[in-house]
C-alpha cells in the first residue's frame, strides 16, 4: 500500500468495532485518489459512525443527527471543487435523516455516502435502527422489533440512485474499490457497508456477515436495474455484495444553468448589473 | 390626500392581476400607492380582497374607509358596502344586483367577451378608475408589458380604453411626486436585499405567506448567479443553507411560523457552529396551521428562545418595504461579523402588501474574505471579542473543522468542563459586541408625550399614523416607539422615555403581548395597558384611534 | 348506485378539480363496505387534498403538513375499531412526510392511504412535488424542476409494502373497486391516485393521464413482486394502473403481544396490579 | 451521617452494574441513597463516574467530599484523588500504581480470573466496600437475583465474600431506616408516574438522557398494557402521540432538546386541536448536540415559548425523584382537564440519577370518559371555562372533527374574523383557570431570611441542603423558594418573600438565568446576583455555598 496522504487520529470507538476497518479503507481510497485532505469535506450527522470525520485529517461538518445529506449536497453546491464525502450510521441516514436520503437521491448532486450499516443504534446504546431485523431483541424493543426491516439498497435503487453499492468491513480489498468507485462517480452514491457493532448487535456478527456475504464481481451486469434489484432484495442466508448497479445520468450541476460549466459559486462576484436591472423594473 | 379603493372578489377571479395594472399605473401616474391582501386559503371561489390605497403623501396605514368598491361577486358587495364613504362609489358588472344609488354598473362581462376575452373585464374596469380620478391612459402599455403575456396587451389596452370612456372623472387628479419610487412588496424587498448582501443561495420549503421570497429569487437565479432549492421539507432546507454556509457562500431560508418550528434543531446548530445564516420568518397566525394566509405577530418569543441551550442570536423585525431591504442587508452583515444566525421576522402584511418606496441603493462594500490566518489554524480559536477568523474548506490548505457536539479550539469534540466555560464564554460573549451596534427604536410622535405607544415591526406604519392623526386631533400628546431590532433589544430610548410618560401602552398582532413581556423582563418597565389584535387582519391607524379612546 | 350512508359537505376545490372524483368514490366505497360514519376515522395532513377529511361525514384528524401517516397509525393502535383511512396529497405524503411514509411500511399498521398525487403542490399555488417530472416549469422551478421525479409506488414496493396501487380519477369504477381493496386489506394500503390539478398543473391533465392510463385487472399476478415492480416503473405513454401488489403479512396488531388478540387499547382499565409489582421491584 | 463513594473507570468497564449491586444492598440495608452519574458520550473508553451517597438522613445533594474512591482505572485515580478527604480510602486493583497511603490494593482481577469470570472483579470491590462500612452479606443473593442473570449469581456471591474478608471494618454501622423505601431514578419515576396516570401508548426516538424511560416502559409493556412504539423520528414520535391521544388513551412522549426542538410544530397542534398529551424535556447542555450525556437547565425559556402562536400549555420542572413520580400524575391529569400539552422538565443529573424515596402510592381515581353530551356534539362547543366535552371517536354514534387550521365549534374550518377571536379566547381562558392550581414554589429555610434564593427543578436539593447548612453555620439568614411549576409561573409566595429579602438570587444551571428572566418578566422582582453553571455537571451544595461566599 502507498503511503498515506491522510492520518487517522485518536478514536472513541470499542475495540473490535466495525469502523475500524471502513476509517482505514476509507484513508486508502482517498489517497489512492490522489486527494489532498484540504480538498475534501467529510459530512455526517450523530452517531458512533458519524464521528468519522473527526477521525481523518480532512475539513470535516459534523451536524445533527439524520441532517448529514443537506449540508452535504449543498457544499457541493456551494463550491464543486470540494469531494464531499458522508460518512455516518443507518439511524442517521435512513432513521431520522430517511426523507433526505429519498430526495437526495432525486437531487443527483455528486456526493458519495458511506453508510456503516451495523443494523443498531450504537451511540444511544443499542436500540433496533431501520434495518434492524423483524424481532431483534434490545432494551426498547423487550419483546423483539415489530418492524420490518428496511432494505436500504432496494430503496434506493427504486428511488432513482445512480450508484448503488452493498460492502462489508470483512473484505476491504473489495471495500476500497466500491469506495473509489463510488467517489469518482459523477452523482449521488450510496454505499451501504455492513459494519459489525461488537457491543449492541449480537446477532449480525462478523461471523454472520462472513458467513452470507458473497461479492458479485464480475459475472454482474451494472447497468441492469432488475437484475440490481434481485440482488438487493436478497439479503438472507446470501448477501450479495459489490456495485449493484451504475448508471450515467446528468447530476444536479449538469442541469442547473447557475452552476453548469461556469465554475465554483463561491467564486461569484455581486453581479451589480443584474440586482440593478431589478430594482430598475420596480421603478 | 389619500385615496382608498377595494378590490373584491373570489380566489380565481383575477383580483391581483387587476389591482397589479392599476397600482402600477398610479405608480407610474407619481402617486404614493401601498396595498394589503386579504385572501383566503383556497385556489377558487371564497372571498379575497385587496386594498390598494394611492395618494400624494406617504401612506402608512392600510384603512377601511373607502372611496371606491371593486366588487367581482355579490359576496363582496355584501361584504364590504358598510365600509365605503358615504360619496363612495361602487363600481361592478351588471349582472351583480346592487340597490345602492353609489353603484355604477357596466356590462363589463359582456364587453369583454365582445372584445373576444372574457378575462380582460378587469382591464375595463381599470380603464373607469383611472377616468374617475382623472388619470390618463399613457402608463397603460408599459404596465402591461410588465404583468401579462405579449399576445394579450393589446386587448387589455382597447379593454381600458372603453371603461375609460364610459365613465366621467369624479376625483381630481392629484400632484404627486412618487414616481421615482419602486413599487415593492415586503417580500420582493427581503429578496432584493439579500441579493444586494450578496446572497448565493436560497433554500426553502414553500409555506404562505414566505413563498414570495423564494419565487422572486428564482425568477432572478440566472442573473444574479444564485442557486434557489426547494427542499423536500424545512428541516432540509435549513441545513442545506448551513452546509452552504458552512463552505462559504451567504446563504439564506425563509419560511413561516411552522416551518420555522421544523428549523429549530438546526438554529443551535448554527449557534454552536458558528455559522452565519439568514432566516426570515413571515408570519402568520396560528398555532399551527391557524389561518395561513392571514398576518399575526406571534413567533417573537418563539424565535428569540428557539431551540435548546445557548447561544447568541440576533432577531430583526421589518417595518415596512424600505426597512426590509435595508435590514436584510444588515442581517447579512451581522450573521457574517459574529458568525450567528440572524432572524428576520416579517408578516403576511408586509410580506404579500406593495408600498412605493424610494429607490434601492445597492451597497458598496463587498464582503471580504479571511485568508489570511495564525497557524496552526484554529477554527474556534479563542480570542478577544469571541469571534475566530473563518475559514472556508478548499479555499485554502488549512483544514476547517466544525460539529455540533462541544469543542475545542480546534473543533474537536470535548467534554472538558474547562473548554465549555472557555467556549460557551467566548459565543456568549458576542452578544456584548452586537448589543453595541443595536439600533434603538425609532421614535415618533410628540417628544413630552403623556402616552407612549410600543409597537415592533409592521405595526410600525399604522402606529405613526396614527399618533399623528392623534397629536393633531386633540389635546393629548402622543408618542411611540417602534422596534426593529427586538432582539437582544435596545432599551436606551425606552427607559429614557417611558418614566417620562403618564401611560405605557404597548399595541401588537397577538394575544400575549409579546413584545411587553421582553420589554419588561429587560428592563423592568411594565406596560400600563395593551391594544391587542389577534384575529389575522391588520390593525389600521384608524382602528387603532379607536381602541385607544374606547379604553381610556 | 346504493343510498349514500355517507354525505359531503361543501368544498373549496376548484371546479374540474380531480379531487371531486375521489371524494366521491370514497363515499361510495364506503358506503358498499357497509362502515358506519362513526366507526371511520379520517386523518390527513394539510393541502388541497388533505381537506378531504372536512369534506365526508366521518370522524376527521387534519393534522400537520406532512404528519398524516403518524397520528393515523396511532390512533389505529388505539383503537382498533376504527376504521382509518388517509386522505391527502403526493407533497405531504412524499415530500414533507417522507420519512413517515417510509417507516409506516415497516410498521404495517392496518390503515389505508389514499395519495390525491397531482404532481404538484396545489394549496401553495403551483410548486413541484417530489413527482412533478424533471423540467417542469412552476414559480419556483423557474428554469425548470432540476430533481428526477420519485415514483412512489415503485419505493413503497422496494420498502415493503403490502398493498400498493395505482389509480386515476378518471375511472371511477376502477378507484372504488381499489379503494374498497385497500381498505380491506390487512395492513398497510397505498394507492396513488393520479388526480388532475386544473388549476396549476398544466402538464399532468385529464388528458394527458387518459391517454396513458391502463387498467392491469386480470392479466397481473398481484402476488410477484417482480413483476409488480416492473408495472411501477412504467409511467411514460403507457401508465398501468389497478391493483399492482398484494401480500398477506402479519400487521403491527399481528406482532404485538399488548395488542394481538385482547381487545382495543382504549378499552383496557388500569393494571394496578402489575404495576404494584412494578414499584415492589424497587423496594 | 452520610458517607460517599465515587466509582469512576472507562466506559464498558462495568461501573454501572457495580455501583447498582452497591446500591440496592446499601439500600436494602437500611440506607439513605443517592447517586449521579457522569458519562461521556461514548460506548468504551474515556472516563465515567459514578457518585454514590448514603446515610441515615435524607441526602439532597451529590458532594464531592469523598470518603471512598474506587477505581478501575488508573486516569479515575488521577482525576479524584485531589476530592478524597484526608482520612478517606482508594480501592483498586493491584496493577493500578498508587502511591497514596490511603490505598487499599487488591489483585481484584487476578482473584476473578481464578474464579473462573474475569467481569466478577467488580462484586469484589462490592464486598470489602461492604465490610468497610461495618455491613454484612445478607442482601447479596437477592439483589444480585435482581441485577444479573441466574448462572452468574453463585459465583458473584463467592466473589463479594472474598472481598468482604480480605478486609476489616472502618467506619460505623449506622442505624438508618430507608429500608422501606423505594430506589428509583428521574427516568424510572416519570415513567411509573405515566403508568399510574394510565399511560397507554409512549412514543419517542431514542435520546440521551431520556432513552431511560422509554426503556422502562417497554420492559412493563406487557404487563401494564401500554404500547411503547420508538419512532423514526422525534416529529413521528410526537405525532403519533397525537393521534393517540385523539383516538382516547393517555398518550405520552419523551426526548432531550434536540428532539423537542422538532416536536415543536406538534406542540402547536395539541395546542389548536385542544389534545392532551404529556411531554417529558430530559435536559441536557446544548446548543445542538453540546455534551450529550451531561446536565444542564437550559430548556426553560424554549420550552414555555415553542412553537407558532399562541395557545395554553403548562411546564412543570420536576425536582426529584418522588416529585418525578407525583408530578407526572398531576401532568396527565392536567392535561386531561384542561385539554393542553403538558412538558415536564427533567435533566439528566434527575433522570440517570437514583435516590431512595417513599414508596410511591397508585392514586385510587381514574379518568371518567365523557359519553353524555349536548346535541348536535361540538368538539369544541364554546363554554364558560373554555373547556368543551371531549368524545372519542367510534366510541359513540357522534362524529369528532379536529383540525390544525382555525376551526368552528363543530371542528370545521373556518376564516372568520369573529370566530377566531372566540376560539383564541376560548383556548387561552383556560389558562385562568389553570392559573388557580398552581403550586407555588417550595419554601425552605429562615422565615426572616436576609438572601432568598430562587432554583428549579433538580437544583432543589441541593439548594435546600446549602441553605440548611449555611442558616447552621453562621449568623446569615438564608432561604430559597423551589419552583415545581414555571408555566404559568406562580408568584404569590415571590411576591410576599422577595420584597423582605436584602438580596434576592437565582440558582440556576444554565448561562443566561432563565429562571431570573421569567421571574422579573412575570411579576417584575429583578434578581440581584445569580449563580449560573453550565459546565455539564451538577451543582452541589458545597459549591453554592462557596459560591455564594466567594461572590459576597
Ligand atoms: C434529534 C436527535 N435525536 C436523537 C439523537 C440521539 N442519537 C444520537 S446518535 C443516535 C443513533 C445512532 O445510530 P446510527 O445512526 O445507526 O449510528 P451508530 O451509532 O450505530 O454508528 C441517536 C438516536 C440525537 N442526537 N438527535
Ligand atoms: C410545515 C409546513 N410547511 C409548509 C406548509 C405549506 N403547505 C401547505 S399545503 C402544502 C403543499 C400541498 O401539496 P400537496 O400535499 O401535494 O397537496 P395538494 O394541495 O396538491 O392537494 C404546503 C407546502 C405547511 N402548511 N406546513
Ligand atoms: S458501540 Fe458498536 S458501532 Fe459503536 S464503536 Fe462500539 S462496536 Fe462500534
Ligand atoms: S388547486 Fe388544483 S388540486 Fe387544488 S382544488 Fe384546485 S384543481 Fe384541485
Ligand atoms: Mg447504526
Ligand atoms: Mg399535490
Amino acid at each position: 500500500m502507498s503511503e498515506q496522504t491522510f492520518c487517522t487520529r485518536e478514536t472513541a470507538w470499542c475495540p473490535g468495532c466495525g469502523n475500524f476497518s471502513i476509517l482505514d479503507s476509507l484513508k486508502t481510497a482517498l489517497t489512492e485518489l490522489e486527494l489532498q485532505p484540504h480538498q475534501v469535506l467529510m459530512v455526517a450527522g450523530i452517531g458512533q459512525a458519524a464521528k468519522t470525520p473527526q477521525y481523518i485529517s480532512a475539513n470535516a461538518f459534523c451536524g445533527l443527527h439524520g441532517r448529514s445529506l443537506p449540508p452535504a449536497a449543498a457544499a457541493k453546491i456551494a463550491n464543486e471543487a470540494l469531494t464531499v464525502v458522508i460518512d455516518t450510521g443507518d439511524g442517521d441516514s435512513y432513521g431520522e435523516g430517511g426523507n433526505h436520503f429519498l430526495h437526495n437521491i432525486r437531487r443527483n448532486v455528486d456526493i458519495t455516502h458511506f453508510v456503516h450499516d451495523n443494523q443498531i443504534y450504537g451511540l444511544t446504546k443499542g436500540q433496533a435502527s431501520p434495518t434492524s431485523a423483524t424481532g431483534h431483541v434490545t432494551g426498547v424493543q423487550a419483546d423483539g422489533n415489530f418492524n420490518q426491516a428496511m432494505n436500504p439498497v432496494l430503496v434506493a435503487l427504486a428511488a432513482g440512485a445512480t450508484f448503488v453499492a452493498r460492502a462489508f468491513t470483512g473484505d476491504r480489498k473489495q471495500l476500497v474499490e466500491i469506495m473509489k468507485a463510488a467517489i469518482s462517480h459523477k452523482g449521488y452514491a450510496l454505499v451501504d457497508i455492513l459494519q459489525p457493532c461488537v457491543s449492541f448487535n449480537k446477532i449480525n456478527t462478523f461471523s454472520w456477515y462472513k458467513e452470507r456475504v458473497r461479492p458479485v464481481e464480475g459475472q454482474h451486469d451494472r447497468q441492469d436495474l432488475m437484475a440490481a434489484m434481485q440482488l438487493a432484495m436478497q439479503f438472507d442466508d446470501v448477501i450479495p455484495t459489490g456495485i449493484l448497479y451504475q448508471k450515467e445520468q446528468p447530476t444536479y450541476h449538469d442541469r442547473h444553468p447557475v452552476l453548469h460549466d461556469r465554475g465554483p459559486l463561491i467564486d461569484r462576484p455581486l453581479q451589480r448589473e443584474a440586482l440593478q436591472a431589478a430594482f430598475d423594473q420596480l421603478i | 390626500m389619500i385615496y382608498t379603493l377595494l378590490i373584491g372578489g373570489a380566489a380565481g377571479q383575477g383580483i391581483d392581476t387587476t389591482s397589479a395594472l392599476l397600482e402600477w399605473q398610479l405608480k407610474k401616474a407619481g402617486y404614493a400607492v401601498l396595498t394589503s391582501r386579504d385572501f383566503m386559503s383556497r385556489i377558487r371561489g371564497g372571498h379575497n380582497f385587496i386594498l390598494l390605497r394611492f395618494g400624494d403623501e406617504v401612506i402608512e396605514s392600510a384603512d377601511m374607509a373607502l372611496d371606491g368598491l371593486i366588487v367581482l361577486n355579490e359576496e363582496s358587495l355584501r361584504l364590504h358596502r358598510d365600509s365605503l364613504k358615504p360619496d363612495g362609489f361602487i363600481l361592478c358588472d351588471t349582472d351583480i344586483e346592487s340597490d345602492d344609488p353609489r353603484t355604477i354598473q357596466l356590462p363589463m362581462a359582456d364587453m369583454a367577451k365582445e372584445l373576444g376575452n372574457p378575462r380582460v373585464a378587469g382591464s375595463i374596469a381599470n380603464g373607469v378608475i383611472l377616468k374617475l380620478f382623472g388619470l390618463d391612459l399613457d402608463y397603460s402599455e408599459v404596465v402591461l408589458r410588465q404583468q401579462v403575456k405579449d399576445q394579450y396587451i393589446e386587448i387589455n389596452q382597447t379593454a381600458m380604453r372603453e371603461g375609460y370612456d364610459a365613465v366621467e372623472q369624479r376625483y381630481d387628479r392629484l400632484n404627486a411626486d412618487f414616481a421615482g419610487h419602486m413599487l415593492v412588496s415586503g417580500n420582493q424587498a427581503v429578496a432584493l436585499g439579500a441579493l444586494a448582501a450578496g446572497l448565493r443561495f436560497y433554500s426553502a420549503y414553500p409555506m404562505s405567506p414566505s413563498t414570495g421570497i423564494m419565487e422572486y429569487l428564482a425568477g432572478q437565479s440566472k442573473n444574479c448567479d444564485l442557486v434557489v432549492e426547494q427542499a423536500e421539507d424545512e428541516i432540509a432546507a435549513i441545513n442545506m443553507a448551513l452546509g452552504a454556509s458552512f463552505a462559504g457562500v451567504p446563504a439564506m431560508t425563509g419560511t413561516s411560523g411552522g416551518g420555522f418550528a421544523l428549523m429549530v434543531e438546526a438554529l443551535g446548530l448554527a449557534g454552536i457552529a458558528e455559522l452565519p445564516i439568514v432566516i426570515a420568518d413571515v408570519q402568520r397566525p396560528g398555532p399551527a396551521t391557524g389561518l395561513p394566509t392571514r398576518t399575526e405577530q406571534s413567533d417573537l418569543k418563539f424565535v428569540i428562545s428557539a431551540a435548546q441551550g445557548e447561544f447568541p442570536r440576533m432577531v430583526i423585525a421589518l417595518r415596512d418595504q424600505a426597512d426590509a431591504y435595508e435590514q436584510t442587508i444588515r442581517a447579512f452583515k451581522i450573521a457574517e461579523r459574529y458568525q450567528i444566525p440572524v432572524i428576520l421576522l416579517s408578516d403576511q402584511y408586509l410580506g404579500d402588501g406593495t408600498k412605493s418606496v424610494p429607490p434601492f441603493v445597492i451597497p458598496d462594500d463587498e464582503p471580504v474574505k479571511t485568508t489570511e490566518v495564525e497557524t496552526p489554524y484554529l477554527r474556534y480559536r479563542l480570542t478577544e471579542d469571541g469571534v475566530s477568523p473563518r475559514l472556508h474548506p478548499g479555499q485554502t490548505g488549512h483544514l476547517v473543522t466544525s460539529d455540533s457536539d462541544e469543542h475545542d479550539e480546534q473543533g474537536m469534540i470535548t467534554e472538558s468542563a474547562d473548554m465549555r466555560n472557555l467556549m460557551m464564554e467566548k459565543r456568549m460573549g458576542k452578544l456584548d459586541h452586537l448589543r453595541t451596534e443595536l439600533l434603538e427604536p425609532e421614535f415618533t410622535g410628540d417628544d413630552a408625550c403623556d402616552v407612549l405607544l410600543l409597537a415592533w415591526g409592521s405595526t410600525a406604519g399604522p402606529v405613526r399614523r396614527a399618533v399623528s392623526e392623534l397629536n393633531q386631533a386633540d389635546g393629548s400628546r402622543y408618542g411611540a416607539l417602534l422596534f426593529g431590532d427586538v432582539f437582544p433589544l435596545p432599551v436606551q430610548e425606552l427607559m429614557k422615555r417611558a418614566p417620562r410618560a403618564k401611560t405605557v401602552i404597548n399595541v401588537e398582532q397577538n394575544y400575549t403581548g409579546q413584545l411587553a413581556g421582553l420589554v419588561r423582563e429587560s428592563c423592568g418597565i411594565a406596560c400600563d395597558r395593551s391594544v391587542l389584535k389577534y384575529d389575522g387582519r391588520q390593525i389600521t391607524a384608524a382602528e387603532l384611534i379607536q381602541k385607544l379612546s374606547e379604553e381610556a
